[in-house]
């Protein structure tokens, strides 16, 4: 393919700003939490103070081989997530490496992090772990029926799988968007983005009440620093592949900036309002909702 | 000790017996070490610095003084703006505080936890019944100094002391950390007998590890 | 409150009671009976929540007095059984059979007194004290200010204040 | 020659002496005796032999009479035929009698020597008063017989039986005289010729009652209680001869009579045996009597023979026609041989419940001869029930004759069902009583069974003829030697094996082109590397050998065959296999059952499709036929189909699968699971090749299968996540992923044919390993159930990577190989459009990876239980296979281009458009694209930064235990009760609610249980009082009557 070494370095630099920019929302959208409380709320760069911290501890233990691998696993999945999607239409550089595969591969490669983070967590050998593991994968597993529904209907009325000509297909302005030429299927999309994104009312995973916070409860030190790193770069990476195959995508950094804020404000909106589910709860919804509107979808996408 | 730590014989799934020694087996029996600070100061006050603006506070009430943490938590004194949050978990927990009279037995999970802990961490006394035991001097299972059994960086008295006063005590400790005064987990390492020694003269039933990692 | 009692006395030798409150009457009877008339009270009279089994160190009787405390729900009365036992061999029948929540109360007495209910669920078993073993704490005759400061490190220059006494003087030094 | 006259003037001089021997010594008696049953033999084999060469037959009088003054016999090759077997079974019953005419006077042996004459005469005379006598003199002495253990069951029995067949006599006699009255003649075939049916119903009256006397005697349902008695009641080595020998004897007799029937009597028979032959079989089932059973089978077969006979003739066929010869020739033999070695079987046992039977494991012979019996009468091949079997079918639809093809095959699949129970329960029921074996009585038994085997393999050299199985002769002269070299350790052997069978692989495979080429590489080179675990196991491991190796000439017959007989054999043989593979599990017993019968019912049901195929083409066999079916291409399409998802365990036939693979050992279950699954595949790819669209009226096939593929993978994996066996776990995985690939036939496209061969190739890969990996597990750890277990990884790190690549691989996760799959299923989706079932499909993968999580989880991470602390790495006879799957993985996974180019290739010739375009490692549809090489590295990249990264900053962790984990400032208890295992997603329980639940497996256990209860209901015919059983012949007379009449 047209791989160029100095691609590396591009990858790299946008993975840097994603990563700013990641920080800085999960700061900005935990002072809107605040607010929304009547609180003051947290410094805005806090999340890099913590992230800084987290490295920056002395001590560590592990479990064994796959906990300390875990985090990497994650971290890899995230990014991986991220660099298998083109993030600025048009640029060859920030285009990542997109070209080893579409869209289906960023869908799959999203359980990349998942199930590697889910082995590291099993090894820790604390039975809360489990339990949140358990929990999690019962709820990405109901939450992706959506998501794979909206793919396959966006690829239905793109008749393309590659999101390079997705969001092609989406340039010249608001109207030529998935959000305005099948909305259907982006309300789809938009119902499974609050699935990806793993906030309150589906946040049962790492419920610190009950289970304290699940999988991670044995990660300290260092590693949770990388998946502290990952929980940056993840969403964002989800909210860039959302961003492009149902609002058009971005020719530059700062349209893409904006889209990401303005979508990742949908599931904390969502998530400041409304309770948490139970897991059985949230998987009887995602079967008994969401798998309709997507049959929905698909069927008026399919014959209209 | 309790009869699920003693130690047994079990026969393996290719009928061969063997021994397991519970206390061997399932837990690690290394010593702490002392984690030198970074030799660099500029990247050792650095630290010191991300340190001491992110303290992660375990969330374990141990006594009466627990009442006051919560009160940091709302609108009215939210001390997360102070870079002060609560986790769940030892390991991803920096700052202990010792909220109030510590009795033996909480004493035994508190040191249980504490050590769970990832360095650099910090103690807090908090009440007067840390320091010397406070109205419960002279009780028959409460501690009257908390500085025997843990390594505390700073204590805030008060019986109790308001929620201002533990802000105060935050602000006092942060200032400590970033002096790189808060060595408290070397300390405890490099006096881990003495502190041992103490804990075992009023813990009668030791049932766990040395030191619990 | 008067009728039961007096009912009461046909049936048990009861030795001793005070009307401490409206609400409140406090009985005595001897160790044997003592069991059979809190049964008799739960199953007749209608006093069937065990509010707390407690205990006194009456040392220069050398005798512990149990208290049964009792309420009848209906009649929003409490009736306190005191049993005197006696403190060398301190020895009561249980009553985990009729409350279940008995058994814990007779764990923290055992522990705490010394008094043993012989076949109450895990009489034996450290209740709050772990690994104690000096004489039990709540019997008078242990000093808990000396095995405080022997056991303890208690910090030097501390210094007790009568409250009162101290804010009169912090607060109004010239008086 | 000798002239056949002399058997009856042996038998009867013989007999007349042996009084006057008896005086001389029990010892001269008997071998009088003997010689007399011999010399029989001999002359009616000489015969047999001389007739085959070409001799004339021989027909004569006595005393130069005509009859019915004198007995007028014929010798001709059916003749010789029956009274060769006849007399044989006269000596092995002899011999197997020995002690019983020993230890009795001489009249035993008198009686004996007299039923055997009447037997030979029956066969041999032509004449009906002769007939009659016959008759008369073998059913006085079979009375006597049964009544010779004078005990209260027998004497009763024998009443039972003198008032039938004196019942039947009568009517024989009177048949006899009418027709008399109309022809003026007694020989049959002068009468058959001077018989008119036009000169009224009287005519049709008198051989009707002939016809209903015979028939009688050959006891149809339901007018046979009396035979059950005596089959339950008698001696066993009387009872063969009953069962076996007068029962030819009187099929001869109806063959002989047939001659005179017209079409509606004829219709009459063939109806009466097919019911005959159903009701038997459904009335076995209840019957847990082993000679009893026997009695229901025997009453059935012999109904399916007679019935088989008249079906030809009303096909047209003459008596003499090879085709009829070989087929009810072999129906006769199997079940004459099987039969007879069986009731010696239940002789030697001696137990009357059928499921004490395991004492027969004492001795291997018997074992292996009680086997072949089952097999035999189960009509699996190289016995001759099933070539007759077949070619009856074949014939049959040749002439349209499909409701009695239905009945037939219906009859058969009950007869299996409790064959194979039996045969289960004498495989596994534990423990059992060693039975003492005599060499008189095994020596019959032997003879039959080498006879049995023997006439097997002439029958298949006839019905090949032509056509040449000769690919499959060599292989199954292996089996046969490795059943021969049985003795020898597992070493040697499963050495041979690999060598022997890859030294065969490299012979065949270059005779295999197009998509056979692939399932040859999943069938021969993955049955050689599946072989490899095989020297786990210690000892002698009697029977596996021949019989996996049985397995794999199935599948190898399978690629090879070129007409349906072979596809069908081969079949047939992979089952056989594969079913003593599985049952050799501890507790696979009901599930080998199970699947047994699942696989018989497709088999069955694939038989009538080709039976159809054979009607509608033109009579050719030729599998290349079925790409230009004039006619009835849905029914053979849906036929075929369904017999081959009962293989690939689609949902609703799916329910064997789970316990035959889960319980089956350590190395049968990869080879059951990557392996013989794809079996089902095969067949469909064959079919489907052939026959590209297919409807019948509005429902397009494909597309039903299509949503059936689609559930499929929904239901298996559902239903994987809630098993606490990790066995099991695997084998509803293998569900679901056969459901991928019926999936990707369905969509009849380039794309989802690709998809399908993908997840085909990579269901082999990882699912042999996973089984190896968790076999290995099972092997140390001692138990199958997950939550026991736990915390394994350090103990086995090399089984913990392998089913780490692969569950991944298993999930579709990228960068390994499973992705492929994924990626390919999208884009076959979109091309086709079937977007409901592609969400359906994909959905279901998703669950798979709770189940995966599960696997890996509860039995390598979490808590290590105390019993399991010492337990060691898998054997590497294990592990090596692994490692080289591991590394097929890897490659596929790094280099897809590799198998999906030329399989795409190959593809091209059946769709040519819409496939995978190439351009460098970068595979394009029209919707997408993906590089596997560049995944991999990218993935790979990353994963390495990440993990220097992390290296750099903590590298000197310290390493702690298990109990070293925060639990709320308190310890855990123990192990056992901190590692979460069991019921691990009860919420997702909760939250399916009904969706989990098992609805098929309750619908298939109604059927079973509404089957058995009918069985029992109509099983109380049969009161065991003689009145009853006399009104039921009587009404079964009236009843036929007025059907034959009426119609």
């Amino acid at each position: 393919m047209d791989f160029k070494p100095i691609q590396i370095l591009y990858a790299l630099w946008s993975f840097s700003i994603i990563l700013n920019i990641g920080l800085v929302l999960q700061g900005i959208v935990r002072k809107i939490g605040a607010r929304v409380g009547r609180r003051y709320g947290i410094r805005f760069y806090q999340p890099y103070i913590d992230i800084v911290k987290n490295y920056s501890l002395r001590s560590s233990i592990t479990h064994g081989v796959m906990f300390y691998l875990g985090p990497v696993f994650r971290l890899t999945g995230g990014m991986g997530v991220y660099f298998f999607t083109p993030i600025i239409y048009g640029s060859v550089y920030f285009g990542n490496f997109s070209f080893a595969g579409d869209i289906v591969l960023v869908l799959y490669f999203i359980f990349f992090g998942s199930l590697g983070m889910a082995l590291g967590a099993g090894e820790g050998g604390h039975p809360y772990s489990a339990i949140g593991v358990g929990r999690g994968l019962a709820q990405v597993t109901a939450a992706e029926i959506p998501l794979v529904m909206a793919i396959i209907g966006v690829a239905m009325h793109y008749e393309s799988l590659s999101v390079t000509e997705i969001v092609a297909a989406q340039q010249g302005g608001i109207m030529n968007w998935t959000l305005m030429t099948n909305p259907l299927i982006t309300i789809l999309g938009l119902i499974a983005f609050l699935g990806a994104m793993m906030r309150s009312p589906f946040d049962v995973v790492l419920a610190p009440q009950e289970i304290p916070i699940g999988p991670p409860t044995e990660y300290h030190s260092s590693f949770l620093g990388v998946m502290q790193t990952n929980r940056s770069v993840f969403p964002m990476a989800k909210t860039v592949l959302f961003v492009n195959i149902f609002f058009g995508g971005a020719t530059n950094w700062a349209a893409m900036i904006l889209k990401i804020f303005l979508l990742y404000m949908w599931p904390v909106v969502v998530g400041v309002v409304f309770p948490r589910f139970r897991v059985d709860q949230s998987i009887r919804w995602w079967y008994k909702y969401a798998l309709p509107l997507g049959v929905v979808a698909i069927l008026v996408t399919q014959y209209f | 000790m309790k009869e699920e730590f003693e130690k047994r014989i079990v026969t393996g799934p290719d009928g061969k017996q063997f021994e397991v020694d519970p206390m061997k087996d399932y837990f690690c029996e290394d010593r702490p070490q002392v984690h030198q600070p970074n030799s660099n100061t500029v990247i050792e006050k650095f630290m010191n610095w991300a340190r001491s603006e992110s303290l992660w506070i375990l969330g374990f009430g141990t006594g009466c003084g627990a009442i006051e943490m919560r009160p940091l938590m709302t609108p009215r004194f939210d001390a997360y703006r102070y870079g002060i949050q609560w986790r769940p978990t030892p390991r991803q927990a920096n700052v202990f505080v010792i909220s109030g009279y510590l009795s033996v037995k909480t004493l035994k999970r508190v040191v249980r936890s504490y050590e769970q802990m990832q360095g650099p961490k910090y103690v807090v006394g908090l009440g007067s019944c840390t320091i010397n035991g406070g109205m419960y001097w002279d009780s028959y299972n409460t501690i009257n100094r908390l500085d025997y059994y843990l390594p505390v960086d700073i204590y805030i008295a008060g019986c109790m002391p308001r929620p201002e006063s533990l802000l105060a005590g935050f602000e006092q400790l942060k200032k400590m950390i970033k002096a790189g005064e808060c060595e408290g987990q070397n300390k405890y390492a490099e006096n881990f007998d003495w502190y041992k020694a103490n804990q075992k003269k009023i813990i009668k039933d030791w049932d766990m590890p040395d030191y619990n990692w | 409150m008067k009728e039961l009692i007096a009912r009461l006395k046909k049936q048990f030798k009861i030795t001793d009671e005070v009307y401490q409150k409206p609400d409140q009457t406090y009985i005595t009877v001897p160790q044997e009976q003592a069991v059979a008339l809190v049964t008799h009270l739960r199953d007749y009279e209608g006093f069937n929540h065990l509010v707390l089994l407690t205990a006194v160190d009456w040392i220069e009787e050398n005798l512990f007095q149990l208290i049964y405390l009792l309420n009848n729900n209906d009649f929003k009365a409490d009736l306190g059984v005191r049993v005197m036992i006696d403190r060398h061999e301190a020895t009561m029948t249980s009553i985990h059979h009729l409350w279940k929540a008995a058994a814990t109360y007779q764990r923290e007495l055992k522990e705490m007194f010394g008094i043993d209910f012989p076949g109450s669920p895990r009489v034996d078993e450290p209740f709050i004290l772990e690994g104690w073993d000096n004489i039990p704490p709540y019997r008078r005759d242990f000093d808990t200010k000396k095995y405080s400061e022997e056991t303890y490190f208690p910090r030097p220059g501390r210094t007790t204040h009568d409250p009162a006494e101290y804010m009169k003087k912090k607060l109004y030094p010239e008086d | 020659m000798v002239n056949p006259i002399y058997i009856f003037i042996i038998a009867l001089g013989v007999g007349f002496l042996l009084s006057l021997f008896e005086k001389a010594g029990k010892i001269l008696t008997m071998t009088v005796f003997y010689s007399a049953l011999a010399i029989m033999t001999f002359i009616s084999g000489q015969w047999l032999i001389a007739l085959i060469r070409g001799t004339e037959i021989m027909t004569l009088t006595t005393a130069g009479f005509p009859p019915p003054f004198s007995i007028n016999l014929r010798m001709g090759l059916e003749e010789a035929f029956f009274t060769f077997f006849i007399n044989s079974l006269g000596i092995l019953a002899g011999i197997f009698l020995a002690p019983k005419f020993r230890s009795e006077k001489v009249y035993g042996m008198v009686l004996y020597l007299m039923m055997f004459m009447g037997m030979n005469g029956l066969v041999m005379t032509r004449d009906m008063f002769n007939l009659f006598v016959f008759m008369e003199i073998t059913s006085v002495a079979t009375v006597s017989l049964i009544a010779i253990d004078r005990n209260l069951k027998s004497v009763s029995a024998g009443f039972k039986y003198v008032i039938a067949s004196g019942l039947a006599s009568t009517f024989f006699l009177l048949g006899t005289i009418f027709l008399y009255r109309f022809t003026g003649l007694l020989n049959i075939e002068m009468m058959a010729e001077a018989l008119n049916y036009a000169s009224g119903q009287a005519v049709f009256l008198s051989v009707f009652i002939l016809l209903i006397s015979i028939i009688i005697e050959l006891k149809p349902f339901p007018a046979n209680g009396w035979a059950l008695d005596v089959y339950e009641a008698a001696d066993c080595g009387v009872v063969s001869v009953i069962a076996a020998g007068v029962s030819a004897a009187m099929l001869y007799v109806f063959i002989k009579i047939s001659a005179l029937l017209n079409q509606n009597l004829m219709i009459t028979a063939a109806g009466i045996g097919t019911v005959t032959f159903l009701f038997s079989n459904l009335l076995a089932l209840k019957q847990d009597n082993a000679r009893r059973l026997l009695g229901y089978s025997s009453i059935g077969q012999i109904g399916l023979i007679y019935s088989a006979f008249s079906f030809f003739r009303l096909a047209g066929f003459t008596p003499g026609d090879q085709t009829v010869l070989l087929v009810v020739g072999g129906l006769f033999v199997n079940h004459f041989f099987a039969k007879a070695g069986l009731f010696w079987l239940a002789g030697i046992v001696k137990k009357d419940k059928s499921d004490e039977w395991a004492g027969l494991r004492s001795s291997p012979l018997l074992l292996f001869a009680f086997a072949v019996f089952i097999l035999a009468l189960a009509g699996l091949p190289p016995f001759p029930g099933f070539f007759a079997k077949w070619q009856l079918v074949m014939v049959l639809s040749a002439k349209g004759m499909f409701p009695a093809i239905g009945f037939i095959l219906l009859g058969s699949f009950l007869e299996a069902i409790y064959l194979f129970r039996w045969l289960g329960k004498v495989l596994k029921t534990d423990p059992f009583e060693p039975i003492k074996i005599k060499p008189w009585e095994a020596f019959p038994v032997a003879v039959y069974l080498l006879a049995i085997i023997l006439t097997g393999g002439f029958l298949s050299g006839i019905i090949n003829q032509g056509s040449s199985l000769s690919v499959l002769y060599l292989p199954v002269l292996f089996v046969i030697v490795l059943f021969m070299l049985d003795f020898l350790p597992v070493l040697v052997k499963n050495s041979l094996v690999i060598v022997v069978f890859s030294y065969y692989t490299f012979r065949i495979m270059p005779q295999l082109s197009g998509y056979r080429i692939m399932f040859g590489i999943i069938f021969l080179l993955g049955g050689i590397l599946l072989f490899i675990p095989g020297y786990i196991k210690k000892g002698r491991r009697l029977g596996f050998y021949p019989l996996a190796v049985m397995m794999y000439v199935g599948l190898a017959g399978l690629l090879l065959s070129e007409n349906t007989l072979q596809f069908f054999t081969s079949w047939e043989l992979m089952t056989l296999g594969s079913y003593f593979l599985i049952i050799r599990g501890k507790k696979s017993e009901p599930h080998a059952l199970s699947y047994m019968l699942f696989s018989m019912g497709g088999a069955f049901v694939m038989l009538l499709g080709f039976g159809v195929l054979y009607h509608v083409n033109g009579h050719l066999l030729e599998l290349a036929t079925l790409a230009r079916i004039p006619d009835m291409t849905g029914i053979i399409y849906s036929l075929l189909t369904l017999g081959f998802l009962t293989k690939m365990a689609s949902i609703g036939l799916h329910i064997w699968l789970p316990g035959a693979h889960g319980e089956a050992e350590t190395d049968v279950s990869p080879m059951v699971s990557a392996i013989l699954l794809k079996a089902g595949m095969f067949g469909m790819v064959v079919l489907m090749s052939a026959i590209p669209a297919v409807k019948i009226g509005f429902i397009d096939i494909p597309y039903v299968l299509g949503w059936l593929g689609a559930i499929t993978i929904f239901l298996g994996n559902l239903l994987a996540i809630y098993q606490e066996d990790a066995k099991r776990l695997l084998a509803y995985s293998s569900v679901g992923n056969l459901g991928y690939v019926l999936f990707g036939l369905a969509l009849m496209s380039h794309l989802g044919w690709l998809t399908s061969i993908t997840y085909a190739l990579n269901h082999f890969l990882f699912k042999a390993m996973l089984f190896l990996a968790i076999g290995g597990v099972v092997y140390r750890v001692g138990t199958k159930n997950m939550y026991e277990m736990g915390g394994l990884i350090k103990n086995m790190p090399i089984s913990f990577i392998s089913v780490l690549i692969g569950i991944i691989a298993l999930s579709g996760v990228p960068p390994l190989s499973g992705f492929a799959g994924k990626w390919l299923t999208y884009n076959a989706i979109l091309q086709k459009g079937w977007y409901l079932q592609g969400a359906v499909v994909i959905i279901g993968g998703l669950i798979a990876f709770l189940y995966c999580f599960r696997l890996i989880y509860a039995v390598f991470l979490g808590q290590i239980k105390d019993r399991n602390r010492q337990v060691k790495e898998a054997p590497l006879a294990l592990l090596i296979p692994q490692v080289i799957l591991m590394i097929a993985i890897m490659v596929f996974s790094v280099l897809p281009g590799a198998v999906l180019r030329p399989v795409g290739k190959f593809l091209e010739n059946i769709f040519p458009a819409g496939g995978l375009n190439w351009q460098a490692g970068t595979a394009f549809t029209e919707y997408g694209y993906w590089n596997g090489y560049w995944i991999m590295m990218v993935t790979g990249g990353m994963f390495m930064m990440v993990l220097i990264w992390l290296l750099f900053i903590d590298r000197k962790a310290q390493k702690v235990k298990q109990f070293n984990i925060v639990y709320a400032a308190e310890r855990p208890f123990r192990p056992e009760t901190t590692h979460v295992g069991y019921n691990f997603f009860a919420h997702y329980r909760k939250a399916l609610g009904s969706l989990s639940r098992p609805y098929v497996t309750k619908f298939w256990d109604t059927l079973t249980d509404i089957t058995h209860s009918s069985a029992d209901f109509i099983r109380k015919l049969y009161n065991g009082n003689g009145q009853t059983y006399i009104f039921h012949i009587l009404l079964f007379v009236v009843v036929v009557y007025f059907i034959s009449f009426g119609g």
